[in-house]
């Protein structure tokens, strides 16, 4: 990342084409129920468009969109709310990850299905806060 | 009440979780990092003891998560294997997490917050391989505490990323040969469970996709216990780790890959299987017997501590594998037994140079001299109650993992017992070689002043030149939170050798599996 | 079954295995790192390829209940689903978790080369482990 | 030492063709794997996955479901992996706040 | 035969144990320390002489300290040779423990705490091996007895002292695992491990060549402590000790638990009838006769005077071992009154050796002209030893030899006979020279003006060499050697 001479044209593509990835990759979680799709494929969507900023106009700019403090807070996040959502059911009586205990209203099944999306939001959230942190700290390299 | 129902999973969990808040809580003071994983680290010790009982009066307890009953789901399985390594590992990394608070802040500043926090999760990958009983379920716990293990191996000296980079090489096959394993297995069986696995073999015995199933995971575990010829990895990762990482990975790393092949072999492919219908067994002992000559040897010929240790690791992992190989009780017993005492051995004596390196800034044998043991008497009393147990002299600990091993290989059939019982025969006496080494080099006077760099004394009265040692050295131990743990793993050390039948009637005896 | 079913039944399986063995040997004989890193990935690759590639059934498709099979379970008749009709979805979802175990740990093996770079200026193993000897030398 | 190696990689791929001799053939909707009840009597997963899966969580989508309901424990350990590998990352190559890069 | 249980034994054994923290505890203060080992030493002695009348009575102190592996409990039992053999430790400790303070300051040694703690380990051990009821306890005393004493032996911490250290414990630790190896095999087969008079295996347990090899496994795990040749010669070595860990170690407790053991291997573990049966006996019979010679010649050619008594201690020990070899009544006899005698006169002699060694810095023979002059008491009882070596009445040498000789008659084989004759001679050829030069040569000037040693060295001397002479008078005088000795025969012959 030395050789930085900004080109406006990459700045401005990757800068516009990135929130529409997003906007996919919300998609692409939401609906893993009815098809293919989910937390993983999802989170690694808006990591990409994250990073695609980063390549695309410089780690200056791309920080106003996604700081780099922010990678390991959201993984972390994303990972409790994975926990949380089994934890939750845990402590109103289930074994862990039994979603049927969620404080939630409807049949059972139809629980299980927020459960899921619960899940699938914490997955989405981790695995893009964490390959961004990845990305970034290997840019960084040895502190020695 | 919900923690007595959830007991199984409440260790990985608690463990797991605390790896994600560590670096949250301590996001800016890196000093509360240490007391929140002390704080998990004592709960998980008490929830292993606790667990224990829990088996001792119910039996085997089986924790469907999700609710969903095998093998449809994953479960957990409490039974007295699993309870054995899981109060091992616990509660000799509890220990030497008390031992990690000051070795740590030196060694590596300012970075505590995420040292800690990988720490958390490599003992909850730990405890999520020994309590699972889904063969995938164990991959993914084995993969968390894999990746912990670099990192904290990485981040020792200069030289650790490369045996960091080494180690992940190996590591990560070994891995996928157990994950292959599984692919073989799931595709002959259809299942994923252990039990229901076990119970679907029978039916398709002798088919090749099974045996070779059985002996790639063999060869996985055998890479990630480091059984010779796999060792490759083992002495550099140990040497260049921080002292704290190689104080807790060598207690509790090879143990909880030795649990996964006695598990694998044992209790999903059965004793019959393994003994009978693949030779894997045998073959297994005679590398566990090269293991332990090779691994004595080469420890004697190491200057630095922490790489002989690192060596005699390998070989006592041979002892394990011995035990196991013979496939006969006793030497179950004395390889779960072994589990048990090697990892408070190791603990202990890693937590000796890591005391040593921390006063003195290094760990080299030919450096010490008997003013170390008059700045640390503690310290090196502790390293002497350990090198005489790892030499096996009783009462010690170490003595009855080898009386046991010595019966078993006596009680197994063929002419080899007398093979194996001659290797550890010789192997003690190397153990002595290189430990009574170092106690000659640190109880007695140097001998004259070229023998030892160390101290630059030049008097050709013996009687003289100690009493200027003993004039010049003040005494410089270490603190106490990091000499309690070191002598209470002494301490241990004596005491379970004492105990050591009330621990096998206890709960070993209850291990033995069927069959044998 | 004839021998040509057998081949046809298995030849995916051997193709994932040779691909297996030339990820290995990326991992023996490669001497530079990230070479070896790639050869790794190759492995774990394959494997993931074996599941997935044994996961199929024939004339199925991807394991999405169509809208008959919706409808049956609206009425409770769940045994009536076809379970000829979806292929095994239980490998494509371990492989799911394989895959992100295998970014996890080339992640990983990255910041380990990266450091090993910066400290020693090569990734080439013969150069590295002799400059290594030289820090030894250095060291005492 | 090389052709040791070379010998090592073949011996090692012959085994392990011979292993998948043993599979049943792919694609073969009644293998092992794709029975309702194994040989044993337990239930078989797979099938009572495809059976079951919009039943018991309301989701078409099976792999979703296996993923996050009857499997959800192997894909939290997943999230720890990744998580792991960044932390590592974060571990090794991040400077801290106070010390300036070089 | 009946057996009480009683707490006495663990305590006999854990008294000089519980000293050890007081005496490093107490290690700034000199006397207080000494008074700890003084202490530990009278209190010990009166807890074994307190179980030695039920002992004669042939009641058996039993006491289960814990279950130490499954079916194995680590356990002690006060049979008659057991209290033999720790009446001689636990009293003639009280000797050099007296005889050592001397020792210690005269030569102002360093480290005599560690001296002092370890000496006290040394006979917690040893008691615990006289009173073993089975093969692992015994296992543990006896390893304990072999770290106990590596300090002692590598006290000087000079070169010689260095090497002696690692050449005796890889002569133990051998050993040691030797021991547990037949150990296991031995509970492989007889799957019990409780010594028993008359031997714990029945008949067509064992045929020939395991009983050899079994046999053979026992004896290079206990000949070395032992000093059998070929496993002897770490013992000259280890004279490099100071003398009062010479006198104790090896002229009472470790060569002595060796000897203990060879006997509790044949009579216990064995016994008579094994023995015979597998041509055992011969095996051991040739050992020991070869060892008895060849050490006295040794011995003839020495100049140094500790060595010359090391390799006497070699020779007498194989009398021992002799007499167990001969399977009889007598020769048993003979043997084990011969650990008890032969202690006396031996510890006598090192006794004399140190304070010849202290008092004039001499430690070859050729620089003993005419000392004889200057410290009387001391080459009196030198000579009374050497007589008794040599086995002149009325020296209780005599007595066991006596019996011996019986023995061998009684088996019916003339050879042991001639041996012990010969080196009777021998001991006479390599004895009396010093007596003789001692006093009938003219001293040199080097002792001018010396005089005896320190009361603390002399009165242990003159008293142990006393109590030689009375037990040659009357052997049963105090402790009924004699009779515990003759019954300890009979129960195993029998």
């Amino acid at each position: 990342m030395t050789h930085k001479e900004d080109n406006p044209i990459i700045t401005l593509v990757s800068r516009v084409v990135s929130p529409f990835i997003m906007i996919f990759a919300l998609y692409v979680i939401f609906h893993g129920h009815y098809s293919p799709g989910g937390g993983f494929q999802g989170g690694t969507m808006l990591a990409a468009a994250v990073l695609l900023v980063r390549l695309g106009a410089g780690r200056e700019i791309s920080q106003l969109q996604f700081k780099k403090s922010w990678g390991m807070p959201l993984g972390s996040l994303g990972v409790l709310i994975y926990f949380g959502t089994g934890f939750v059911a845990m402590l109103l009586g289930g074994n862990f990850l039994n979603y049927e205990f969620l404080p939630l209203a409807g049949a059972a099944n139809a629980v299980r299905g927020w459960g899921i999306l619960f899940v699938e939001i914490g997955v989405g959230t981790a695995v893009m806060g964490i390959l961004v942190a990845i990305y970034d700290d290997l840019l960084e390299g040895d502190p020695l | 009440m919900i923690l007595t129902t959830n007991s199984p999973v409440l260790i990985p969990l608690l463990f797991l979780v605390f790896g994600l808040l560590i670096p949250l809580i301590a996001w800016k003071r890196n000093s509360l990092a240490w007391p929140t994983l002390m704080l998990v680290s004592t709960a998980a010790a008490a929830i292993s003891i606790y667990n224990v009982f829990k088996v001792l009066s119910t039996g085997p307890v089986h924790y469907h998560l999700g609710n969903w009953v095998p093998p449809i789901g994953i479960e957990y399985v409490l039974d007295h294997l699993s309870v054995f390594v899981m109060v091992v590992i616990n509660v000799v990394a509890f220990l030497v997490l008390i031992h990690a608070r000051e070795i740590v802040g030196k060694e590596m500043p300012g970075k505590q917050a995420p040292y800690f926090a990988t720490v958390s999760l490599m003992m909850a990958g730990f405890n999520g391989i020994v309590v699972t009983g889904d063969l995938f379920n164990l991959y993914v716990f084995l993969e968390i505490s894999s990746l912990s293990l670099y990192g904290l191996i990485a981040i020792g000296e200069r030289k650790s990323p490369v045996a960091a980079f080494r180690y992940l090489i190996m590591g990560t096959v070994a891995a996928s040969f157990y994950l292959l394993g599984v692919g073989f297995l799931y595709m002959t069986t259809g299942s994923l469970n252990m039990a229901d696995v076990k119970a679907i073999l029978p039916s398709i015995i002798g088919q090749p996709t099974v045996l070779i199933a059985l002996a790639l995971m063999v060869l996985g575990m055998g890479i990630k216990m480091a059984l010779f010829p796999l060792h490759g990895w083992l002495p550099d990762a140990y040497t260049y780790a921080p002292s704290t990482s190689s104080a807790i990975i060598a207690p509790t790393g090879t143990k909880v890959a030795s649990y996964v092949m006695l598990r694998v072999m044992f209790f999903v492919f059965g004793v019959s299987y393994v003994a009978k219908t693949l030779p894997l067994a045998a073959m297994i002992t005679w590398m566990a017997a090269i293991a332990i000559i090779y691994g004595s040897i080469m420890a004697i010929a190491q200057s630095e501590m922490k790489r002989m240790l690192a060596y005699s690791s390998v070989a006592q992992v041979g002892y394990i594998a011995l035990g196991i190989g013979l496939a006969n009780p006793f030497g179950l017993i004395g390889a779960v037994l072994h589990v048990l005492n090697h990892a408070v051995m190791k603990a202990g004596l890693f937590l000796v140079s890591g005391n040593l390196r921390f006063k003195l800034g290094h760990s080299n044998i030919f450096k010490l001299d008997n003013t170390v043991r008059k700045k640390m008497p503690w310290t090196m009393a502790a390293f002497t109650v350990g090198a005489l147990s790892m030499v096996g002299l009783p009462p010690m600990a170490g003595f009855f993992s080898k009386w046991y091993l010595i019966r078993g290989a006596y009680s197994s059939p063929s002419w080899t017992g007398w093979v194996f019982i001659g290797v550890i025969f010789l192997s003690s006496l190397l153990n002595a070689v290189y430990f009574f080494r170092i106690i000659e080099k640190v109880y007695m006077k140097p001998l004259t002043a070229s023998k030892n760099g160390a101290n630059g004394h030049d008097h050709n009265d013996h009687h003289a030149a100690g009493h200027v040692v003993e004039a010049e050295v003040p005494r410089d131990e270490v603190s106490g939170s990091m000499l309690i743990p070191t002598l209470v793993l002494a301490v241990g050390l004596i005491v379970l050798g004492i105990l050591n039948a009330f621990i096998v009637n206890g709960i070993i005896k209850y291990i033995i599996p069927a069959g044998m | 079954m004839t021998t040509l079913e057998f081949i046809l039944g298995h030849y995916a399986y051997w193709l994932t295995l040779v691909l297996m063995m030339i990820g290995l040997y990326g991992m023996m004989m490669k001497r530079n790192l990230v070479k070896k890193l790639i050869g790794m990935t190759i492995f774990q690759v394959s494997i993931i390829i074996f599941y997935v590639a044994g996961a199929v059934k024939w004339g199925a498709t991807e394991p999405i209940l169509d809208n008959v099979d919706i409808e049956k379970v609206h009425h409770g008749m769940t045994q009536a689903i076809s379970t000829a009709k979806y292929i095994n979805p239980l490998p494509h979802t371990l492989m799911l978790t394989a895959i992100v175990v295998g970014v996890a740990t080339t992640g990983v093996a990255f910041a380990l080369v990266i450091m090993i770079y910066k400290r020693y200026k090569t990734l080439d193993e013969a150069v590295l482990l002799e400059r290594m000897k030289k820090d030894n030398d250095s060291d005492n | 030492m090389k052709f040791l190696n070379y010998l090592i990689l073949i011996v090692f791929g012959g085994l392990l063709i011979f292993a998948s001799t043993g599979l049943a053939n792919r694609g073969d909707a009644d293998a092992p794997m794709n029975k309702e009840t194994s040989p044993a009597g337990s239930p078989g997963a797979a099938y009572y996955y495809i059976q079951n899966a919009k039943k018991d969580a309301h989701t078409d989508n099976m792999v979703t479901v296996i993923l996050a309901d009857y499997r959800g424990y192997d894909t939290l350990g997943e999230e720890t992996v990744i998580y792991t590998a960044g932390l590592i990352c974060f571990l090794l190559l991040r400077r801290r706040e106070e010390e300036e890069p070089k | 035969m009946t057996t009480y249980t009683s707490i006495v034994p663990l305590l006999a054994v854990l008294v000089s144990l519980a000293a050890v923290p007081l005496i490093i505890w107490s290690r700034k203060h000199p006397n207080l320390r000494e008074s700890w080992t003084i202490a530990a030493s009278l209190v010990k002695f009166g807890l074994v002489l307190s179980l030695l009348p039920n002992a004669l009575l042939n009641k058996v102190a039993e006491l289960n300290i814990i279950e130490i592996s499954p079916g194995i409990n680590l356990a002690l039992r006060v049979d008659q040779f057991g209290i033999f053999f720790a009446l001689i430790a636990s009293g003639l400790w009280i000797f050099t423990s007296f005889y050592s303070i001397g020792y210690m300051r005269g030569e102002n040694s360093h480290k005599q705490t560690r001296y002092f703690s370890s000496f006290a380990i040394c006979l917690s051990s040893t008691i615990g091996i006289a009173f073993s009821a089975n093969l692992l306890t015994f296992i543990v005393f006896y390893e304990m007895l072999t770290i106990a004493t590596y300090p002692l032996v590598i006290h000087e911490e000079n070169e010689e002292a260095i090497k002696a250290g690692r050449k005796y414990l890889i002569y133990t630790l051998t050993a040691g695992l030797f021991l547990i190896v037949a150990t296991v095999w031995t509970y492989g087969i007889a799957g019990t491990l409780d010594f028993k008079a008359g031997g714990l295996f029945s008949d067509g347990m064992l045929d020939l060549p395991r009983a050899t090899m079994l046999f053979l496994l026992f004896l290079a795990a206990v000949g070395v402590k032992a000093g059998i040749m070929p496993f002897h010669s770490w013992l000259p070595t280890a004279m490099a000790a100071p003398t009062p860990v010479s006198a104790l170690l090896h002229a009472v407790a470790v060569v002595k638990s060796g000897v203990f053991a060879v006997i509790r291997v044949v009579g216990f573990v064995f016994g008579p009838a094994m023995m015979a049966a597998f041509g055992l006996d011969t095996i051991l019979l040739t050992m020991a006769g070869i060892t008895i010679i060849v050490a006295s010649l040794i011995a003839l050619r020495q100049d140094n005077l500790k060595r010359r008594l090391a390799y006497s201690t070699v020779g007498h020990l194989s009398y021992i071992v002799l007499g167990a070899a001969l399977l009889t009544k007598s020769g048993f006899t003979g043997g084990i009154m011969h650990i008890a005698f032969h202690a006396t006169m031996k510890i006598t002699l090192f006794f004399v050796a140190g304070a010849i060694a202290v008092n004039l810095h001499r430690k070859n023979i050729s620089q003993l002209n005419g000392i004889g002059r200057v410290m009387p008491w001391t080459m009196g009882a030198f000579t009374v030893g050497a007589i008794g070596l040599a086995g002149i009445p009325p020296i209780n040498g005599f007595v066991s030899k006596w019996y011996l000789g019986i023995g061998s008659i009684e088996s019916g084989n003339l050879i042991p006979l001639a041996i012990l004759v010969v080196s009777g001679l021998l001991n006479a050829a390599y004895f009396f020279p010093i007596v003789h030069i001692a006093f009938f040569r003219k001293g040199d000037d080097g002792l001018k003006g010396k005089g005896e040693a320190s009361l603390f060295m002399v009165v242990p001397i003159v008293i142990c060499a006393i109590l030689s002479v009375l037990f040659g008078i009357y052997p049963d005088l105090f402790f009924n050697f004699f009779k515990l000795a003759g019954s300890i025969a009979a129960s195993i012959v029998a």
